[in-house]
C-alpha cells in the first residue's frame, strides 16, 4: 500500500506545482513530489516479510529474505539530488525576494 | 532574291501609293456626299502630300527625323511582303507574323519621332495611337490564330489562294462569321475609322503624333498614312475576303472595303480610348475566342 | 579543361577579392577579365561534349543545352563587368560584391554543367545566396530578402522533389533518376510539380513573380542586367530539365489531353500564360524604369515557359532561343537605365527626359534593345517569338495565344515608355551639362546590342545549336536552309527581311534627302495651341504615360499583400505559439506535461 | 591507465575540488582540464571501460564509441573555445563549469541508466548556476523547476526500468524492454521520455529556454546553445537507440511534440525583433528537428543536425552577445549595420546562418539532406513537406537579420558611410580570433562532407538498430 | 478555476495511474522473495563476481565488497560512481549557493545565552555521533550522509552558537575541496593498483568486523566530512544578509 502514499504525494506535488505562484510553495509542491518519487521507489523493493539488508549477528545464515537494496541505495542518492536543487532553489527564490520583495511570480512578472 | 525583286517592290510601293492615295480622295468625296458636302477633288490628296513636301520645315533634332524616316521605310517595306493578286516581290516573305511585326517598325518609328519632337501633346496622341493597338490588335491577332492552326500555315498568299475557287463562300469571312466580322471590326481600329479614331482625332483635339509636324515631315508622315492603310486593308482582305485572282478584282475589292470601312465611320461617334478598349475586349474578343475554340474544338470549317 | 575552368574560377573569387580589398577598382577589372576569360573557356567546350568531371562531391558534365545556357549567362556577366569600375565607389562592400558576382558566375554555369542532380541544387543555391548578398548593396533590403524567400520557396521545393527522386531511382544522375516516374504518374506529378517550382520562382512566374520587380528595380544598376538576363534564365533551364530531361509528356501520357499537352504541363502554360497578361499590365503602370523592365521579365519568362513547355519543334525552339534574346536585349536595356542612373541618379521616369541629346549612343542601344524585346523584326526577339507563335498556331492553343499576342503588343506600350519618358522629350535644365556613357561602358552595351541585331538577321547561328539539342532529345528539330528557318507551317528569311527593311529605309533616306533641308528649332519651341507656356520643360510627358488604359485596371488586386498577409498569418501563429507554449510561468509548463501524461496513460490503459 | 577515458570525468572533478580552494589558478585548470581531455580522447581505447571493478550489467561502466567520441570531441572543443572566447566571464564560473564538463562527460559515457539520472542533474544544476550569469533569477528559477520535475520524471522511469527489468545497464536495454508487453512498458517510457523534454525544449515545456537563451551573455549563451543543447541531444539520441522503446501511443506523441517543436519554434522565432530571442527559438526549434530525426530512427541526420546547429550557434551566440553587450541592445533598430565595423564577425555570422539555415556549400546543407533522405525510408513523405516548408521559414528570418546586421542602409536607399552607428568596441583581437577559428571548423566541415560523412559511417554498427514508430508493439 | 481543472487532471491521473501500474507490478501484489531477475540478487549474495555463496555475518571472508550493511556496499562500492556523482551535486549547489550569496556579509544574529550553553554541550555529542555513523556505515544504517548532515548540524549549532566561528569559513572549503580530491585520487589509486576506476583495491577482511570491506569505510568518513563541510557551508551562506548600503 505504500506505493500509494508514494503515487498520492507525487500528485499532490504536482497539483502544487500546477497552481501555485509563489515561489517558496512551488519548492515546498517539489519537495513534496520528490518525497513521494522517494517513496514509490522504495516500495519498489518492497518483500513481504522482508528484512532490511544488512547483515548482524542475529541472522548468521540466510534463512532470510532481505528487501532489494538496489531502491534505497538509489533512493539515498535521489535524496541528496533533491537537496541540492532544493537548496539552490530556494537561494534564488531569496535572491528574487531582495530583488523585488515579493515571493509571487505573478507579481513580478516573468516576462521580459 | 534578284535586282528585279527591288525593282518590283519599288514598283509596288508607288503602285501601292498612287492607288490608296486616289482611293483616299475619292473617299473624301464619299464621305463629303455623306455629309451633304460637294467635297474636294479626287486628287485632292496628293495635291496636299505635295505641296506639304515642298514647303521648308523645322526639325527637332535627328531622332525627329529619324523616326520619321524608320517610319516611313518600315511601312514602305512591309508594303514589299504584301502578297497583291498572290504577286510577291519576294516570294516566302509574307507570313502574317513578319508582315505585322514589320508594320510595328513603322508604328515605332512614328511614335519615336512624335515624342522626339518634344510636344507633349504628340505623346499623349502616340499614347493613344499604342492603346488602341493593344486593343485592336488582340482579337485580330486571336483570329488569325485560328486560320493558321484551320489551314496549318502562316503564309498570307497561301491563305487567300486557299479561299479562292469556291466563289463567295469560300472566303473565310463566311466560312467564319465571327471571325470576319472581328476582323472587321479590327479594321476599323487599324485604319484609326471611327469609332476608334480618338488617336488621331482629326480637326477637333489638338493632340495627336502629328501636332508638331509640318513640311516634308508631315509629308512623309500623310505618305505613311496611306501606306499603312494600303497594307492593313490588304491584310484582312487576302486573309478574310479571298484576296484577287487577279489584279484588277483585288483592286476591286479592295475599294469596296475602303469605301465600305469609309461609309460606315461617317456616321459613326467616337470612342474614347478607354471606351475602345473595353468594347474590343468584350465584344471581338469575345467573338474572336467563341470562333476559336469552335474551330479547335468543334471541328467548325473542316 | 573543365577542371581547370573550375578551378581558375574558385582561384579568381578568391583573387577578385583580395584585389578589391586593395583597391575596389581593381578587382572591377578582375571581374571582367575572369569573365571573360570564363567565356572564352566555356566556348572551347562546345567540342567536348559528353566530357564529365568530377570535384570533390561535385559531378559535371558538358552537354549542349548546358553550354548554350552558359554561353548565354557568361556572355550577360561579361558585358555587365563593363560597368563594375564606376559603381565601386557607389557599394559599402566592393570586394564582397566582385568576390560574390563571380560566385554566382560560378554557381550557374555550374548549375548548367551539373551531372547529378545534387551538383545540380549545390550550384542553383550558391547562384541564389551569393546574389542576394548582391541585391541588398542595393537600394533596398527589403527586396533582397523577399528574392530570398521566394527563391527559398521554389528551391526548397525543387529539393524535396531531388530528395524524392534520388530516394527512389537510387540513382542522382539527372539523366537517369526521372526515368523512375515513368511508371507512376501521381508520385511523377508530385516530383514534377515540385521540381519546376524553383524554375517557376526564379523566372518570376505569376504567383512567384512578385520578388522580381522588387530585386531587379533595386539592386545595383550593375547587377540588374545579371539578374534579368542571367539568373531568372536558370528557371527556364529548370523548366528545360522537367519537361525534357523528366520524361513529363510519358509520365502524364493518360491524363487529360488538351491539344496533345497533357493538363498537368497545359496549367503550367497557363500560369506562363498569365505572367504575361499579369507582367504587361504592371509594366506599363511603372514610373521607374528598372522595374518596368523587371515586370517586363515577368511576362518574357512566361514565354520562355510556354515554348519550353511545348516541347516540340517550333515552340521549344522559340523558347531556347528567346532565352537568348531577352537574356541579350533585357541585359542590355538594364545596362543603358544604369548608364543613365550614373549620369543622372535616378532611374524614375517622371524625373527623366530628353536624354538623347546627351547619350544619343546609349539611346540606341537602349531602342536595339527594346525592338527586340518587343519582338520586332529585324532584331533577335522577334525570330524567337515568331517561332513561339507559330508553334502555338500549330497546336491551337488559343488561350495561350491570345496571352502570347497580348503580351507581344503590350510590350510596344511599355518599352515605348521609357524611351519616350528618358530619352525623348524636353531635357530638363538640370542634366544640361551631363556627358555620355563613359566609352568603357560603352563597349560592353554596343557588344549586346551588336548581338540583338546579329540574332535578327541570322538566327540560323543559334537555331543550329538549339536544333543539335532538339536532335539529342530525339523531337523534330528546327528546319534550317541557308538564311531560311522553316517551320512545320511557315518560314522566314530574316536576311531577306532585313534586305528589304534596309532598301525602304534606303529608299526613305534617299527622299528626305532629296527634299529641301530642315531648319533646326529648339525642344521648347513647340506647337502649343495657342496657350502661353511659361515653363516648358514641365510639359515633358513621363508620368502616368497611359492614363486611360491604367484606369481600368488599377483596382485589381497586387499578389504581394496576399505573401504579406500570409507573412503576417505566420508572425500571428508564432504568437499565438508563444503564449502557449513558451509563456514563463512554470505552471503552464507542468500542466502540458500533465495533459501529455494524461494523454498517453489513458491511451494505455485503453 | 593513463589513456582510461575515466580520465574524462576524473580529471574535470579533480580539477573542480581543487579550483575552490586555488583561486588563482581556477581559469588555467580549466583549460588545462580541457586540452588534456582532449589528448586523452585521442589516447583512449574505444570500448567498454568497467568502474568498481564490476562488470555490467551489475556495475557501472562507460561505453566509449565512435558515437560518444563525436559528442565528446565536439564538445570538448567547443567548450574550450566558449571559455576562450568569454574569458572574463568564465573566470567566475570557473568550478561550475568543470563540473558541468564532467557531468556531461559522464552523461555521454555513461552505460547504466540511474548514473544516467545523476549526470543529467549535475549537469542541470550546472546550468542552474550558469543561467544565474544572465542576472535574470526569475528565468533561471523557471528553468529550475521545469528541470527537476522532469529530473523527477526520469528517475520514475529509471526505477520502472529497474523494477520490470531488474538491471539499469544501457547497452542493450531496449531488448529486454521490448520483450516486455506494452502495458508495463508504456508508463517507463513516457516518464523517460519526459523527463528529457524539459531539456530538449521540446514544445509544451520549452517555455524555459526562451528567456534563459533570449537574455543570454556571452558566457552562457554560447554554453547552452552549442554545448548544453547537443550533449543532451546525443544523450536523447543514445537513449532512442539504446532504451527507449517507442510505441505507436508515445510514438506519434514524441514525434508530433518534436514537430510542433520545430514547427512552432520556427515561427515565432520569426516574429522576434530581438536578435537573441530570435537565436533562442531557433535554438528551440532546431533541437525539435534533432529529436525528430531521433525519434524517426534516423540517428546520422540527427547527430549532424546537432553538430551543425552546435556549431553555428556558438558562433552565432558568441558574435550576438557579444554585439549586444557592446551596443546595448539586441533589437533589429540599434545592431543596424554593425558589421561594416566588424567585418571578420561578420562574415563568420554570416557563414554560421547559412550553415543554420541548411544552404548549400555548408554543413548544414548535408546534415537537412541526410534528414530528409532518412525520413523518406520511413516512408512518412509528409514529414519532409513540413521540414522543409519550416525551412523557408528559417531561411526568411536568418536572411532578415542577416542584410540588417550588414547593411547600414535605410529602406529605399543607397548605403553610405554616414549613416553608420558609432563604432563599438565588441572583441579582444584574441576573442576574433575564436570566433575566426570555430568558422573555420564549420566552414571546412562543409566543405568535406565525405569525409566528414566517412568519419560518421563508423557510428554505424553501434547506431545499428534503427527503431520506426510503432516497432516496439509488433515484437 | 485554474484550481478545479488541476484538480479534476490530477484525479483522472490518479485514476488511470493507479490502473496502469497496477496490471503489471508483481511487487504490487506482496512478492515473498526478491524478484529473481533483478540485479540486487548478486549484490546481496556478494556474487557479482561469481564468488560468492552463503554469507555468515562475522565468518565470511574476502568477500567481493565485504561490507554487512548491503546499501552501504551498492552505495559505496558496487555503485560509488553514482555517490562520486551524488557528492558533486551536493558540491555543486553549496557552489551556486555560495556564488548567489556571495555579495552578502555574515549574520549579526545574536546568540542567546541557552544556544551558547546548550551548543557548547550538545555540540560535541552530535558531532561524536555523526563520527560514528559514518564509521560504522558499512556495518550498521547510516553511512556518510547522515553522519556527515550530524556533523553539519553539530557544527552549526557550534556556528549558531559562538561568534568567533562566524567570521571564517575558509577550513570548511578546504575540508571539502580536500575530501574531494581524496575521493577521486581513491578512486584513481583504484584505477592505477587495480585497473578500474573506485575499484575496492584493499583487503576486505572478515564481514561484520570494523575494519573491514576494503575502501568502504575510507570513502564514507571522506564522504561524511564532505557533505558535512558542504551542508555546513550551504547553511551558514543562507544566514547571509545583503550590504546595505
Amino acid at each position: 500500500m505504500i506505493q500509494f502514499a508514494g503515487i498520492a504525494l507525487i500528485l499532490i506535488g504536482i497539483y502544487g506545482l500546477m497552481t501555485t505562484k509563489h515561489m517558496i510553495k512551488l519548492i515546498i509542491a517539489l519537495n513534496v513530489m520528490e518525497l513521494g518519487a522517494n517513496i514509490f521507489i522504495i516500495s519498489i523493493g518492497f518483500v513481504a516479510h522482508g528484512l532490511a539488508p544488512i547483515y548482524t549477528a542475529d541472522l548468521p545464515n540466510q534463512a532470510f529474505s532481505f528487501v532489494d537494496p538496489l531502491p534505497q541505495a538509489m533512493v539515498l542518492t535521489a535524496i541528496v539530488i533533491g537537496f541540492g536543487v532544493s537548496a539552490l532553489g530556494l537561494v534564488v527564490a531569496q535572491n528574487i525576494y531582495k530583488k523585488h520583495g515579493t515571493y509571487d511570480l505573478s507579481e513580478i512578472g516573468g516576462e521580459e | 532574291m534578284t535586282l528585279m525583286s527591288f525593282v518590283y517592290g519599288f514598283l509596288a510601293i508607288l503602285g501601292a501609293f498612287v492607288f490608296q492615295t486616289s482611293l483616299t480622295g475619292i473617299n473624301r468625296k464619299v464621305t463629303a456626299r455623306l455629309q451633304k458636302r460637294r467635297g474636294p477633288k479626287w486628287y485632292q490628296q496628293f495635291i496636299d502630300i505635295f505641296k506639304a513636301f515642298s514647303k521648308s520645315s523645322i526639325t527637332h533634332g535627328w531622332v525627329y527625323d529619324f523616326g520619321a524616316i524608320m517610319a516611313l521605310g518600315g511601312i514602305a517595306a512591309t508594303v514589299i511582303f504584301i502578297p497583291v493578286a498572290g504577286f510577291q516581290s519576294f516570294p516566302g516573305l509574307d507570313n502574317i507574323f513578319v508582315i505585322s511585326y514589320v508594320l510595328a517598325v513603322g508604328m515605332l518609328g512614328m511614335a519615336m519621332s512624335a515624342a522626339g519632337s518634344g510636344n507633349p501633346w504628340a505623346s499623349i496622341g502616340v499614347s493613344r495611337a499604342l492603346t488602341n493597338m493593344l486593343a485592336y490588335d488582340i482579337p485580330f491577332m486571336v483570329i488569325v490564330f485560328t486560320l493558321i492552326y484551320q489551314h496549318q500555315t502562316g503564309s498570307v498568299s497561301e491563305l487567300a489562294a486557299l479561299q479562292q475557287g469556291a466563289g463567295i463562300w469560300g472566303w473565310n469571312a463566311f466560312q467564319l462569321p465571327l471571325g470576319g466580322l472581328v476582323a472587321v471590326i479590327a479594321l476599323f481600329g487599324m485604319l484609326g475609322k471611327k469609332p476608334f479614331d480618338s488617336f488621331i482625332a482629326p480637326a477637333e483635339i489638338a493632340s495627336g503624333p502629328m501636332v508638331e509636324y509640318g513640311g516634308k515631315q508631315l509629308g512623309m508622315m500623310f505618305t505613311l498614312h496611306e501606306l499603312m492603310t494600303f497594307i492593313e486593308v490588304s491584310l484582312i482582305l487576302n486573309l478574310f475576303f479571298g484576296g484577287g485572282e487577279t489584279l484588277w478584282v483585288y483592286l476591286l475589292k479592295y475599294a469596296v472595303l475602303y469605301t465600305f470601312t469609309n461609309i460606315v465611320s461617317g456616321v459613326m461617334p467616337r470612342f474614347k480610348i478607354d471606351q475602345a478598349v473595353t468594347f474590343f475586349y468584350k465584344v471581338p474578343l469575345g467573338l474572336a475566342l467563341v470562333q476559336g475554340l469552335l474551330v479547335i474544338f468543334g471541328g467548325w470549317g473542316y | 579543361m573543365m577542371t581547370m575552368i573550375i578551378l581558375f574560377m574558385i582561384a579568381s573569387i578568391l583573387f577578385a577579392y583580395v584585389l578589391s580589398l586593395k583597391e575596389p577598382k581593381w578587382g572591377a577589372y578582375a571581374t571582367l577579365i575572369v569573365s571573360l576569360a570564363g567565356l572564352v573557356g566555356v566556348s572551347l567546350l562546345r567540342g567536348s561534349v559528353g566530357e564529365t568531371v568530377s570535384f570533390y562531391y561535385l559531378h559535371f558534365t558538358v552537354t549542349t543545352i548546358g553550354w548554350y545556357f552558359s554561353m548565354i549567362l557568361l556572355t550577360v556577366y561579361f558585358t555587365a563587368t563593363f560597368f563594375h569600375p564606376f559603381w565601386m565607389d557607389q557599394l559599402i562592400y566592393p570586394a564582397a560584391y566582385n568576390a560574390l558576382f563571380l560566385l554566382s558566375l560560378a554557381g550557374t554555369v555550374g548549375l548548367f554543367f551539373a551531372q547529378d542532380l545534387m551538383t545540380l541544387f549545390i550550384c542553383w543555391e550558391t547562384a541564389v545566396w551569393s546574389s542576394m548578398l548582391i541585391v541588398q548593396q542595393g537600394k533596398s533590403r527589403q527586396a533582397a530578402w523577399v528574392y530570398f524567400v521566394m527563391s527559398a520557396i521554389g528551391s526548397m521545393a525543387t529539393l524535396f522533389a531531388i530528395l524524392l527522386t534520388i530516394f527512389m531511382s537510387g540513382t542522382t544522375m539527372i539523366t537517369d533518376a526521372f526515368i523512375y516516374f515513368m511508371g507512376s504518374p501521381a508520385l511523377g506529378g508530385l516530383v514534377f510539380g515540385a521540381f519546376i517550382l524553383s524554375g517557376l520562382t526564379k523566372m518570376g512566374i505569376f504567383p512567384f513573380h512578385v520578388w522580381l520587380p522588387l530585386a531587379h528595380g533595386s539592386a545595383p544598376h550593375t547587377f540588374s542586367p545579371v539578374l534579368s538576363g542571367g539568373l531568372v534564365k536558370m528557371g527556364a533551364y529548370i523548366a528545360y530539365l522537367s519537361v525534357a530531361v523528366f520524361p513529363a509528356y510519358q509520365v502524364f501520357g493518360d491524363q487529360l489531353m488538351l491539344q496533345g499537352v497533357p493538363l498537368p504541363i497545359y496549367a503550367l502554360m497557363l500560369l506562363g500564360g498569365v505572367s504575361i497578361v499579369y507582367g504587361t499590365l504592371r509594366a506599363i503602370q511603372q514610373d521607374d524604369a528598372k522595374r518596368l523592365l523587371a515586370y517586363s521579365s515577368v511576362a518574357n519568362g512566361g514565354y520562355i515557359l510556354i515554348g519550353i513547355l511545348m516541347l516540340d519543334q517550333m515552340a521549344f525552339a522559340g523558347g531556347l532561343m528567346h532565352v537568348l534574346n531577352h537574356a541579350v536585349a533585357s541585359a542590355a536595356a538594364f545596362l543603358a537605365m544604369a548608364a543613365v542612373a550614373k549620369r543622372t541618379g535616378t532611374t524614375k521616369m517622371s524625373e527623366l527626359g530628353g536624354m538623347i541629346h546627351r547619350m544619343p549612343v546609349t539611346y540606341v542601344v537602349y531602342l536595339i534593345a527594346i525592338i527586340s524585346m518587343a519582338g520586332i523584326p529585324p532584331m533577335g526577339g522577334f525570330v524567337s517569338k515568331w517561332l513561339i507563335f507559330q508553334g502555338l498556331s500549330h497546336r491551337g492553343l488559343i488561350f495561350l495565344a491570345t496571352a502570347a499576342a497580348f503580351g507581344s503588343i503590350g510590350s510596344y506600350l511599355y518599352v515605348f515608355r521609357p524611351l519616350s519618358a528618358v530619352f525623348l522629350g524636353q531635357l530638363a535644365p538640370k542634366y544640361e551639362k551631363i556627358k555620355e556613357a563613359d566609352p568603357l561602358m560603352l563597349i560592353g552595351m554596343l557588344l549586346l546590342t551588336a548581338m540583338s541585331l546579329l540574332l535578327g538577321i541570322v538566327p540560323n547561328v543559334v537555331l543550329r545549336t538549339i536544333a543539335q539539342i532538339q536532335i539529342e532529345l530525339g523531337i523534330d528539330p528546327i528546319m534550317i536552309k541557308g538564311t531560311i528557318t522553316a517551320t512545320q507551317n511557315g518560314s522566314v528569311n530574316m536576311l531577306s527581311v532585313f534586305t528589304v527593311f534596309g532598301f525602304g529605309f534606303l529608299l526613305i533616306l534617299i527622299l528626305f534627302l532629296v527634299l529641301p533641308k530642315s531648319r533646326r528649332v529648339g525642344l521648347m519651341d513647340t506647337y502649343t495651341s495657342a496657350e502661353f507656356i511659361h515653363t516648358p520643360e514641365l510639359l515633358h510627358y513621363g508620368h502616368h504615360f497611359y492614363a486611360p488604359f491604367e484606369r481600368l485596371y488599377e483596382k485589381w488586386p497586387s499578389v504581394l499583400p496576399l505573401y504579406q498577409r500570409l507573412s503576417l498569418k505566420l508572425k500571428e501563429m508564432g504568437e499565438w505559439a508563444e503564449t502557449f507554449f513558451f509563456h514563463a510561468e512554470p505552471n503552464r509548463a507542468v500542466f502540458w506535461m500533465v495533459l501529455l501524461v494524461i494523454l498517453i496513460t489513458v491511451g494505455g490503459a485503453r | 591507465m593513463m589513456g582510461s577515458i575515466i580520465w574524462l570525468i576524473a580529471l574535470p572533478l579533480l580539477a573542480a575540488f581543487v579550483s575552490v580552494v586555488a583561486q588563482t589558478y581556477q581559469y588555467g585548470l580549466l583549460v588545462v582540464t580541457l586540452l588534456m581531455n582532449l589528448l586523452v580522447l585521442f589516447a583512449a581505447p574505444q570500448g567498454l571501460t568497467i568502474i568498481g571493478g564490476y562488470e555490467p550489467p551489475f556495475g557501472i561502466s562507460l561505453l566509449f564509441d565512435q558515437y560518444a567520441l563525436i559528442a565528446l570531441l565536439l564538445i570538448q572543443v567547443l567548450l574550450l573555445l566558449i571559455i576562450v572566447l568569454a574569458r572574463p566571464l568564465a573566470k567566475n564560473y570557473t568550478p561550475v563549469i568543470l563540473v558541468m564538463l564532467a557531468g556531461l562527460n559522464g552523461m555521454l559515457l555513461t552505460n547504466d541508466l540511474f548514473n544516467l539520472f545523476v549526470m543529467i542533474e549535475i549537469v542541470s544544476i550546472a546550468a542552474f548556476i550558469l543561467s544565474t550569469a544572465n542576472g535574470k533569477l526569475t528565468h533561471t528559477f523557471h528553468y529550475l523547476i521545469l528541470a527537476t520535475v522532469s529530473g523527477v520524471f526520469f528517475l520514475l522511469g529509471t526505477v520502472l526500468v529497474y523494477a520490470y527489468t531488474g538491471i539499469l545497464v544501457v547497452q542493450g536495454l531496449m531488448m529486454r524492454l521490448a520483450s516486455l508487453p506494452v502495458a508495463l512498458s508504456l508508463i517507463p517510457m513516457m516518464l523517460l521520455i519526459f523527463g528529457m523534454a524539459v531539456e530538449l525544449k521540446l514544445v509544451p515545456v520549452s517555455s524555459w529556454a526562451k528567456n534563459i537563451y533570449g537574455q543570454a551573455n556571452l558566457l552562457t549563451g554560447p554554453i547552452f546553445a552549442a554545448v548544453l543543447a547537443p550533449a543532451f541531444g546525443f544523450v536523447f539520441g543514445r537513449m532512442m537507440n539504446e532504451v527507449i522503446v517507442l510505441h505507436s501511443l508515445t510514438g506519434y506523441t514524441l514525434l508530433v511534440m518534436a514537430i510542433s517543436t520545430f514547427v512552432l519554434g520556427e515561427l515565432a522565432a520569426y516574429r522576434q525583433t530581438d536578435l537573441l530571442k530570435t537565436l533562442a527559438f531557433s535554438s528551440i526549434g532546431q533541437s525539435g528537428l534533432a529529436v525528430m530525426m531521433f525519434t524517426l530512427g534516423a540517428p546520422w541526420a540527427g547527430i549532424l543536425l546537432l553538430i551543425n546547429n552546435a556549431l553555428a550557434k556558438s558562433i552565432l551566440y558568441g558574435v550576438a552577445t557579444g554585439v549586444t553587450a557592446a551596443y546595448g541592445n539586441a533589437s533589429m533598430g540599434v545592431l543596424k549595420g554593425v558589421f561594416y565595423h566588424h567585418r571578420l564577425l561578420g562574415v563568420a555570422f554570416s557563414l554560421a546562418s547559412l550553415s543554420l539555415v541548411g544552404i548549400p556549400l555548408f554543413l548544414g546543407f548535408f546534415a537537412k539532406v541526410s534528414a530528409v533522405m532518412a525520413i523518406f525510408s520511413t516512408g512518412l513523405i509528409w514529414v519532409p513537406v513540413i521540414i522543409l516548408l519550416t525551412a523557408i521559414v528559417e531561411g526568411a528570418y536568418v536572411m532578415r537579420w542577416l542584410l540588417q546586421l550588414w547593411s547600414p542602409a535605410f529602406e529605399g536607399y543607397l548605403a553610405s558611410k554616414k549613416e553608420l552607428p558609432q563604432k563599438r568596441n565588441v572583441f579582444s583581437a584574441q576573442q576574433i580570433l575564436v570566433v575566426g577559428v570555430l568558422a573555420v571548423i564549420l566552414f571546412t566541415m562543409g566543405l568535406m562532407p565525405q569525409r566528414f560523412v566517412d568519419a560518421l559511417q563508423k557510428t554505424q554498427p553501434a547506431m545499428a538498430q534503427y527503431e520506426m514508430v510503432g516497432q516496439g508493439e509488433q515484437q | 478555476m485554474k484550481k478545479l481543472v488541476s484538480l479534476f487532471l490530477i484525479l483522472v491521473l490518479a485514476f488511470f495511474l493507479t490502473t496502469a501500474l497496477d496490471q503489471g507490478l508483481d511487487f504490487w501484489h506482496s512478492p515473498s522473495q526478491l524478484d529473481a531477475f533483478r540485479m540486487s540478487n548478486a549484490f546481496v549474495q556478494n556474487d557479482v563476481l561469481g564468488e560468492g555463496g552463503a554469507l555468515v555475518f562475522g565468518e565470511s571472508k574476502n568477500l567481493e565488497s565485504g561490507s554487512a550493511n548491503i546499501v552501504t556496499s551498492i552505495v559505496v562500492d558496487y555503485r560509488s560512481f553514482d555517490t562520486l556523482g551524488e557528492i558533486t551535486v551536493l558540491f555543486l549547489s553549496a557552489l551556486g549557493v555560495g556564488l548567489l550569496m556571495g555579495s552578502g556579509v555574515r549574520t549579526t544574529l545574536r546568540s542567546g545565552f541557552i544556544l551558547k550553553t546548550a551548543a557548547k554541550m550538545v555540540a560535541p555529542l552530535m558531532l561524536l555521533t555523526g563520527i560514528y555513523i559514518f564509521t560504522h556505515g558499512h556495518l550498521t544504517p547510516g553511512g556518510g550522509f547522515p553522519g556527515g548532515s550530524m556533523m553539519a548540524t553539530a557544527f552549526l549549532l557550534h556556528y549558531f552558537g559562538s561568534d568567533t566561528v562566524k567570521s571564517n569559513l575558509k577550513p570548511l572549503k578546504w575540508i571539502e575541496s580536500t575530501a574531494g580530491a581524496l575521493y577521486i585520487l581513491l578512486g584513481l589509486a583504484g584505477l592505477f593498483v587495480a585497473g578500474s576506476f573506485l575499484q575496492n583495491f584493499l583487503p576486505t577482511g572478515t564481514l561484520g568486523h570494523l575494519v573491514s570491506a576494503g575502501i568502504i569505510p575510507l570513502v564514507y568518513v571522506l564522504v561524511g566530512l564532505k557533505v558535512g563541510s558542504e551542508v555546513s557551508g550551504i547553511v551558514a551562506d543562507f544566514s547571509k544578509t545583503e550590504v546595505v548600503s
